[in-house]
C-alpha cells in the first residue's frame, strides 16, 4: 500500500523523540517505586486466591498486614518467600494461615536475602507457566479456529449478570462477533480490590472476577470450537487493581484488555504515581501474556469535541504506544484507540474523520488499532442511530482498522439488548462485505481537505507534546491538557498506596518479564 | 410442557418483556404529543412507557420511536401451526421418485393472476435458473412447465389448466394491499368448485406475505412464502400426487 | 474534476457511433406514423378537456370518430381546424359538439389544405404560450427560490388517494425533499385514455389526471414560498396515453416526467410502433416545456441481475440519449437512470457499484442522473433496509449523482408511510451533508476493481449496441435483448392505435416545436 | 373539543391505526416462533399483525419485525401535562431581570449525584461555554455557580448548598438503569425535608430521561430533559425566585 496520506515523516520522528523524552521523566518518577496493588498481583501469580468470611481477598489480608509494618518497601516476595522457606507450607496454605494469623510473617527468622531472592525467582518461574501455557494454547487454537478478518467484530456484553451475559456472549459469537467484551460493573476501576466468585448483580455492567473471566472463557472456547472460529475475550484492566486485573486475565487466557497510561488519572481521579507505577506492571504482565491492549483516547472525544481536539487523541497515543513498548508490549499489541465521535451535523465531517481515522493508521502501521463508534450524537432515533453506526463501519473498512467497536442503535437509551446487538454484528457484516477491498481502492487528492486535515493535526500533535515534554507529563495533567481535566499530583485516590521501594526490594516477576521480553530499562 | 413454554419478549434479561415500537401521531411535536404517545401505549397494556424520540413530520405529524414492557406471555406448547409436512428432496430425488412412484411425469402450470405483475417470484420456482443455488421445474426432466406470466386472469389460466392436463396449479400473489390477493384467490377457487374441476388439480399458493395456513384457509392444497426454493416445492408436489394417487383423488389410477 | 475512471474515450465515441445508426433505423421506420394517442394530443394542446356522461374524455371521443372513418391519416388538426374556421365556434364549444353530434366533422364543406394549415399554426402558436409561460415562471420562481443541492432528494407519495397524497408531499417537502412523484394507480399505463378529474381511489398508486396534477402543483408551489425552496413535481409519461400527459403535464408546470424508450414495450407489452411514435411526440412537448425526463433503466436490474447485466443498462442510456436530443430534448433534460440493485452480498458489491455510477456520471456529464434505490435485495428487516439506503446514498455523493430517488425501509412491505418517507429524507440529508464534498477528494487507484469493472461493462455495452445496430432495434427487442422480455414487432397492445400518414398529414405542434427546438430531422 | 382531537396512529392514511413493532423472543427461529410472535401482538390487541421479518438470533432466541394495527385512539382534548410556564428569556433579559427584579445576583449549585459520572448534560447548562450557541450559567453576571462535579453525595451536595447560601439546587441525573436515579433522588428530597430545609432552596432536576412532570412527583420544583438550554434554566430560576419572594417562601423579602 502506498501511502495515502503524505504525512511529514519529519513531524512523526519529531513526535517520537518528544514521546521518548515524556516517557524517561514519567519512568524517572516512578521508577523508585511499587504499590500496594502491585504487591498483591505478586502474591496472586503465585496462585493466592480466595477471600475470608468477610468477603476480603487474601491478597489484600496479607498485604495490609506488610503495609500495617511498613515493610512493604522490601518487597512481599522477600517477606512471603522467607516464610515458605521457613514454615514449607505450600503457598496457598501458608496465605491461609497469614490471614488467619496463623504464621506471622515478621516473627519468623530470616533467610539470606539472596536466598529468598532465588527461591522465589525458581517458584515464579514455576508459577508463570501457567501462562506461557495459556499463550502456546491461545496460539494453537488460533491455528485450528482462526480468527475472522479485520476489523474485527467488538461486542459488549453488560447485564450484570455473568450467566445472562453468558447466553449474550455465545449468542453474539455464533451471529458473527469476533470479540466479546464484557464491561464492568460501574465503579469497580474504584475498588482497591477484585471481587470474587460468580457474580449476579453489577450495575451497568459485570464485575470483573475471576471466576467470571472463568466461566466466560470456558462458553467462548466451547463455541469457538463449534463455529470454527477463535473469539477473543475482553476485560477492563484499569482502575485501582489495575495489575490484578492484568493477572487473573493472564490466568484465564484473556485476549484484551483494555489498559490506558492515563484514562484512571483523568475519568477516575486516581492518583497519578499510582497509576502509572501500576500500569507499567500491568502491562508487563499483559506483554507476557499476549495480551492486546486497548488504550482509552476516545474518552476524551466523549467530553472534549473532536475536531478541536483530535491532536491530544494523538499525543495520547504517541505516550500509550511509548510506554507501552517500553513495558515489553510488541507493536501488535497496542490497540490504540480512538473514536468517531465528530458531530455527524457538521458538513464534510465524515472527511475529516476519514483524515484522522486513515494518519492513525499511517502512523502506527502495525498497532491493532481499536476504533470506538459514535455515542456523544446518538439520540432516541434508533434508525439514524443504525444509519451512524453504519458510516462509521464504512470509515473503518475505507481505513483498515483493525478492532471494531460496533455501535448500538440504541446508544442513547440503555445498554445493548441481544437484538441490538445482533442488529450491529449484521450492520458490520453488511458494510464490511460490501466494501471489502475499497482502503485498496481509493486515494485521497493532492492536498485535498482531507491530507490538510491530517496534517494540520499531526502538526499540533507535535506542538502540545513538544510542551508535554518540556514541562513533563505529570505537570501536563495537572494543568489539564488532557480532556480539559486537571488532576493535581499529589491527589487522587490510591496515593496512600504507592510506596517508595527499599534498596533491597525484590520482585521476582519483574525479573522475569524484563528478561523473557528484553525490556532493557529494568 | 414445562416454564421455559410460557415465553415474554426479552430485552437482556429472561422476561423483562421489552419491545419497541414506532409510529406516527396527527399532532404537533411538543409536551402533549410526548404524552398522548405514551398514554397510547399505556391503553395497548403496556408498561414502564419510555417516548425515547419524537420527532417534527410537518403538517401536524409527529413520530415517535417507544421502549416499553409487554407484560403478557406466549404459551409455546399450545400454539400448533399448520405445516407442510412431506419431506425436502433434492432435484434427483425428486426425478427418481417420480419416475418410481408415480410412472409418468408431471404438468404444472403457473401464473401471476389477476392485476399482479410481480414475475420474479414465480419465475425464481418455475425457470430453468432457478433460485438460490436450485433449478426451476422446468429443469427437471419428469416436470412439464407451463408459465403464463404475469396479469392472468383466473378464467384463462383455469382454461389453460384444463387443456393442458395440468397436474398441478402454481399461483402467485404479491401485491396485498388492500387485500386484493384474498378477494382474488377466492375467486379463484370459487369459479373451480363451480365447475367441479377443483379436485383435478394440486392448487399451490405462493408469495412473499403468503403462509401455508392462509392458503389452507383460502381452499388451496398447499403455500409458500418468502425464501421458498424450487425443489421444496417440487418435493410437495411429487409427494402430494403420489397421496392423491393412492386416494384414487382425481380420478387415475396407480398403475 | 479530472477524469476518475481512466475510460477508453474512442469506445464511448464508438458507442454513440453505434447508438445514431440505431436511432436512424428507428427514426425511418416511424417517422410516416401518427397514433390515436398522439392525435389527442394535439386536441388537448389546443386546450380541449372534458369528458361525456360516461366519464369518456372528449379527445377520446373525437378521435374514435375520425378513426372510425379511416381520416386519422390525414391528422386531426385538419378536420378540426377545418371546422373551426367553418363553425366560428370556440375550440372547446366546437370540441363538445362534435362529441355531442351536433357538428360532423366530415360533412363541413372543406378549406384548402394551406389555409387550415395557416390556421392551426396560428392556433397552435397562441394556445401553447401556456406552457412557454410555464416555463417563464418555472425559471423566475428558481430564481427566487432555489432548489436544493444535488443530489436532489426525490420521494414518491402512493395513497392512491391525491388528498391524502396532498398531506404526505407538503409534508415531505417541509421535512426537504426536493422532489415529489405521485406514483400512479398499477395498470394506468394500459389506459389508452387520460382519466377525468380529482381521485381518491387508486391502486398502488393514483391515477395520473389533470386535476390531480393542478391539485398537487398549487399545494407545492405553497410549500415553495413558505420554505424557500424550489419542490419538483413528477409523474409518468408512460403507457398508452403517454403523449397526452406530456400535455397536461406541460399545462399544470409539472417539472420530470417518467419517459422511457423502450419502458412500455418490455414491462407493459405495448407494441414497440406505437411507443417510439407516442414517445417522440411526447418527448417533444417535454423539451419544449423544460421538463427533465427519467429513463426507465432501472427497471431492468429488478428482473436481471445487475451484475451479469450493467453493459444493457448502459446501451439503453446511450439509445435514451440519443432518441432523446433529435426530440430537442436539451441533454440536462435527460435524467438517465440507473440503479443500486446490485446483491448486497457479493463482496465488494459496493466497488462494483462505484463503478457503474461513476462510469455513466462521465459518460453522460451533463446530464441529471436519476438513481435508484435497492429495492430487489430489500427485506422485512427494516433496520438493514435503512442502512442499506444508506449506503446507496452514499454511494451518490460519492459518485455526483443528480436526482436521487430514496429508498425505503420497508420496500418489501409496503407503499411508504409518512415516517418511512420522513426517515428516509433524514438519511439522505444526513450522509449527504457528512460527506457533501468526497466526490471531489477521491481518486480510484489505476487499473483497480473499479477501474476495470467499468471498461469492462463500457466494453461489453459497445459489442451490445454494435449487434443491435447490425439487426436494427426493433429486432433486438423481438430477440430479448433487455431484460430477456421479448417482444414481437407486430404484437403488443395498441398497436392498432398506429396510422400510416397520408401525404397531407399535419400536425401544427410538431412544425412548432421542431423549429423552437431546432429538429433537425422533421 | 372536535373530532380531530381523537387521534389514532398514521401509517398513510387517516386514522389506520398502523404501528410497527421489534422485539426478540426466547424461542427457536421457525414457524411456531412465527406464530408466537403474532399470538404475542394479537394478545396486547393488535389487529392485522404480521411478521414481515424474523431473524435466528442463536441459542433459542429469535427477533421480529411486526406491523400492525393499532385500534384504539387518544383523546388530546383530555391531556393535561405539567408544563414549565415561566417565560423563556434571553441571556440579556435574564440578567436584567434579575438586576430590576431580584436586586441581588444569584447562587446555584450542581452536581451529578450518586453514582453517577456524566457530567457532560450539567457542564452543557453550568459551564461558561454552554450549550447550543446558549451561555452557561457561570457566565451570566448576575449568578453565581458551583459546580461540584460528578459522583457527589446528596449529604455533600446539601452540606454545600447551605454553605454558600445556594438559591437553587441543580440536580444531573443520567443513569437510569433499574431505576437508580428515582432512588436517589427520593433519598436527596428526603434529607432536605427532614433537615428543613426543602423550601430554602429552589430544586431543579434534568438529564436525557427527565420530565418535568417526574421531577415535580419526586417533590423538585422542576424538570428538564433532552436538549435544554442554559437560558431556559436560568428564565425559570430568575421567575421563580422572584415568585418565591413575592410569596415570601424562603424567608427573604424582596426589598
Ligand atoms: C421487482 C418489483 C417490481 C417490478 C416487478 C418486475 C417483475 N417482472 O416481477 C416492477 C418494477 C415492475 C414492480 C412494479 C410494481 N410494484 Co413492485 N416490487 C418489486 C420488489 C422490489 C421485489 C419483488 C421481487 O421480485 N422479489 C424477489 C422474489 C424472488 O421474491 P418473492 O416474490 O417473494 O418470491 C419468492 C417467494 O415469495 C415464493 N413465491 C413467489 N411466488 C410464488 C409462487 C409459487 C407458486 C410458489 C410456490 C412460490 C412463490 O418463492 C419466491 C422465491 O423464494 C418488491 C419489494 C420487495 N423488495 O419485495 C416491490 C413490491 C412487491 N411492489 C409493490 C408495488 C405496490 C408495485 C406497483 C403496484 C407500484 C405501482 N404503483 O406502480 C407496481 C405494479 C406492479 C403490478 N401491477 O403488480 C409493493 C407491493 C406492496 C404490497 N404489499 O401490496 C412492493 C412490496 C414495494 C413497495 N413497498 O411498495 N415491482
Ligand atoms: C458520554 C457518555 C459517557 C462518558 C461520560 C463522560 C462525562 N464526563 O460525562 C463516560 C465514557 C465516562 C461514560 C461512562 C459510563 N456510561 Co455513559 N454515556 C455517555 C453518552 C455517550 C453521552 C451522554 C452525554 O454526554 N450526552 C450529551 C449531554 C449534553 O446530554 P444530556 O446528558 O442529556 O444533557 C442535556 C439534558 O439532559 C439536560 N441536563 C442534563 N443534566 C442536567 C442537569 C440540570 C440541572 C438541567 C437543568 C439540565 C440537565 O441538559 C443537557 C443539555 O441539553 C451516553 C449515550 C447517549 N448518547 O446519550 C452514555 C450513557 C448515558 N452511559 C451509560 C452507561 C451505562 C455508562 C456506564 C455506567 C457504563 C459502564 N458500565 O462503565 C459508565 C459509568 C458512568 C457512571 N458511573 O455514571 C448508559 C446509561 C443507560 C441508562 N439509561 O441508564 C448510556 C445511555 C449508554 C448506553 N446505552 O449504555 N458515559
Ligand atoms: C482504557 C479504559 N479503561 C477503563 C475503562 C472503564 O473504566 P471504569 O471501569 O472505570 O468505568 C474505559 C472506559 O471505556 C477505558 O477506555
Ligand atoms: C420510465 C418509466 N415509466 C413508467 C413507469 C411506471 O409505469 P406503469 O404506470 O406502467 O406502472 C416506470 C416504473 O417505474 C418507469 O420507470
Amino acid at each position: 500500500m502506498t501511502e495515502k496520506l503524505k504525512l511529514d515523516k519529519k513531524l512523526i520522528s519529531l513526535c517520537r523523540n518528544y514521546t521518548k523524552e515524556i516517557a524517561d521523566r514519567v519512568e524517572k518518577k516512578i521508577e523508585n517505586h511499587t504499590t500496594t496493588s502491585v504487591e498483591r498481583t505478586v502474591l496472586r501469580l503465585l496462585g493466592i486466591d480466595g477471600v475470608d468470611q468477610y468477603g476480603i481477598p487474601i491478597p489484600n489480608l496479607i498485604i495490609k498486614k506488610v503495609k500495617k509494618e511498613n515493610k512493604l518497601n522490601k518487597g512481599i516476595a522477600y517477606w512471603f518467600g522467607n516464610a515458605l522457606i521457613q514454615t514449607e507450607l505450600s503457598v496457598q496454605v501458608l496465605a491461609e494461615k497469614v490471614t488467619k494469623d496463623e504464621v506471622d510473617l515478621f516473627s519468623l527468622p530470616q533467610k539470606d536475602q539472596d536466598i529468598v531472592q532465588q527461591y522465589m525467582l525458581n517458584l515464579a518461574e514455576e508459577k508463570i507457566k501457567k501462562i506461557s501455557k495459556n499463550v502456546t494454547k491461545r496460539k494453537k487454537m488460533k491455528e485450528k479456529y482462526p480468527c475472522g478478518p479485520k476489523p474485527w467484530l467488538y461486542v459488549i456484553v453488560a447485564t450484570g449478570n455473568i450467566y445472562e451475559d453468558l447466553k449474550q456472549a455465545k449468542a453474539a459469537a455464533r451471529q458473527g462477533a469476533d470479540i466479546i467484551a464484557v464491561i464492568r460493573s460501574t465503579a469497580q476501576s474504584l475498588l482497591d480490590y477484585v471481587p470474587y466468585g460468580p457474580t449476579t448483580e453489577g450495575f451497568g455492567g459485570t464485575y470483573a472476577t475471576q471466576a467470571n473471566f472463568k466461566i466466560m472463557r470456558e462458553a467462548l472456547d466451547q463455541v469457538i470450537k463449534e463455529e470454527g472460529r477463535y473469539i477473543q475475550l475482553v476485560n477492563y484492566c484499569s482502575g485501582l487493581a489495575m495489575p490484578e486485573i492484568a493477572a487473573i486475565g493472564a490466568i484465564e487466557r484473556l485476549d484484551m484488555m483494555l489498559n490506558d497510561a492515563m484514562y484512571g488519572i483523568l475519568f477516575r481521579d486516581i492518583n497519578m504515581k499510582r497509576t502509572f507505577v501500576d500500569q507499567h506492571f500491568s502491562r508487563m504482565i499483559n506483554a507476557y501474556a499476549g495480551v492486546i491492549i486497548n488504550t482509552g483516547e476516545d474518552n476524551y472525544l466523549t467530553t472534549a469535541d473532536p475536531v478541536q481536539e483530535a491532536h491530544t487523541v494523538l499525543a495520547s497515543q504517541f505516550i500509550n504506544e511509548e510506554l507501552g513498548l517500553r513495558t515489553g508490549l510488541k507493536n501488535d499489541q497496542l490497540g490504540l484507540g480512538h473514536a468517531f465521535e465528530i458531530n455527524p451535523d457538521l458538513e464534510d465531517s465524515f472527511l475529516l474523520e476519514i483524515a484522522q481515522a486513515q494518519m492513525v493508521r499511517q502512523i502506527f502501521p502495525k498497532a491493532p488499532l481499536k476504533y470506538m463508534p459514535p455515542t456523544k450524537y446518538m439520540n432516541g432515533d434508533i434508525f439514524k442511530g443504525h444509519l451512524m453506526d453504519g458510516i462509521f463501519n464504512f470509515a473503518s473498512i475505507m481505513t483498515d482498522q483493525s478492532i471494531q467497536l460496533l455501535g448500538m442503535l440504541t446508544e442513547a437509551i440503555h445498554t445493548p439488548f441481544l437484538q441490538d446487538r445482533a442488529l450491529s454484528i449484521d450492520n458490520a457484516k453488511h458494510v464490511f462485505n460490501s466494501a471489502r477491498n475499497i482502503s485498496d481502492e481509493i486515494y485521497f487528492k493532492e492536498d485535498g481537505k482531507i491530507q490538510k486535515r491530517a496534517n494540520q493535526v499531526l502538526q499540533e500533535t507535535a506542538e502540545i507534546l513538544k510542551d508535554i515534554a518540556d514541562k513533563g507529563l505529570m505537570e501536563a495533567l495537572s494543568q489539564g491538557t488532557f480532556a480539559d481535566i486537571k488532576r493535581p499530583i499529589k491527589q487522587g485516590k490510591g496515593l496512600d498506596g504507592v510506596i517508595k521501594k527499599a534498596a533491597d526490594y525484590y520482585n521476582p516477576f519483574i525479573e522475569i518479564f524484563s528478561e523473557e521480553l528484553s525490556i532493557k530499562d529494568e | 410442557m414445562n416454564n421455559r413454554d410460557i415465553i415474554k419478549a426479552y430485552g437482556d434479561t429472561y422476561n423483562d418483556g421489552k419491545v419497541q415500537l414506532s409510529f406516527t401521531l396527527p399532532i404537533e411535536r411538543g409536551f402533549q404529543a410526548e404524552e398522548a404517545a405514551r398514554i397510547y401505549c399505556l391503553k395497548l397494556g403496556l408498561k414502564e412507557v419510555e417516548v425515547v424520540h419524537m420527532k417534527n413530520l410537518k403538517e401536524g405529524f409527529t413520530f415517535f420511536v417507544v421502549y416499553a414492557v409487554c407484560d403478557l406471555s406466549v404459551d409455546v406448547s399450545k400454539i400448533s401451526v399448520a405445516k407442510i409436512d412431506t419431506e425436502e428432496m433434492s432435484y434427483y430425488a425428486v426425478n427418481d421418485y417420480i419416475i418410481e412412484k408415480i410412472k409418468r411425469p408431471l404438468t404444472v402450470i403457473g401464473a401471476c393472476t389477476g392485476s399482479d405483475a410481480h414475475t420474479v417470484g414465480l419465475d425464481a420456482i418455475l425457470n430453468m435458473k432457478g433460485y438460490a443455488g436450485e433449478y426451476g421445474l422446468e429443469r427437471y426432466p419428469q416436470i412439464k412447465t407451463f408459465n403464463l406470466g404475469s396479469q392472468v386472469t383466473n378464467e384463462k389460466l383455469i382454461n389453460k389448466s384444463v387443456e393442458v392436463k395440468a397436474d398441478a396449479i402454481l399461483v402467485s400473489q404479491v401485491v396485498t394491499q388492500k387485500n386484493i390477493h384474498i378477494k382474488n384467490l377466492t375467486e379463484f377457487v370459487e369459479i373451480l368448485e363451480a365447475e367441479g374441476l377443483r379436485d383435478e388439480f394440486i392448487l399451490i399458493l405462493g408469495g412473499p406475505r403468503i403462509s401455508h395456513e392462509l392458503a389452507l384457509e383460502l381452499g388451496f392444497d398447499a403455500g409458500f412464502g418468502s425464501g421458498t426454493k424450487p425443489n421444496q416445492v417440487a418435493s410437495y408436489l411429487a409427494q402430494k400426487k403420489y397421496d392423491n394417487l393412492k386416494e384414487n383423488k382425481g380420478g387415475e389410477n396407480i398403475e
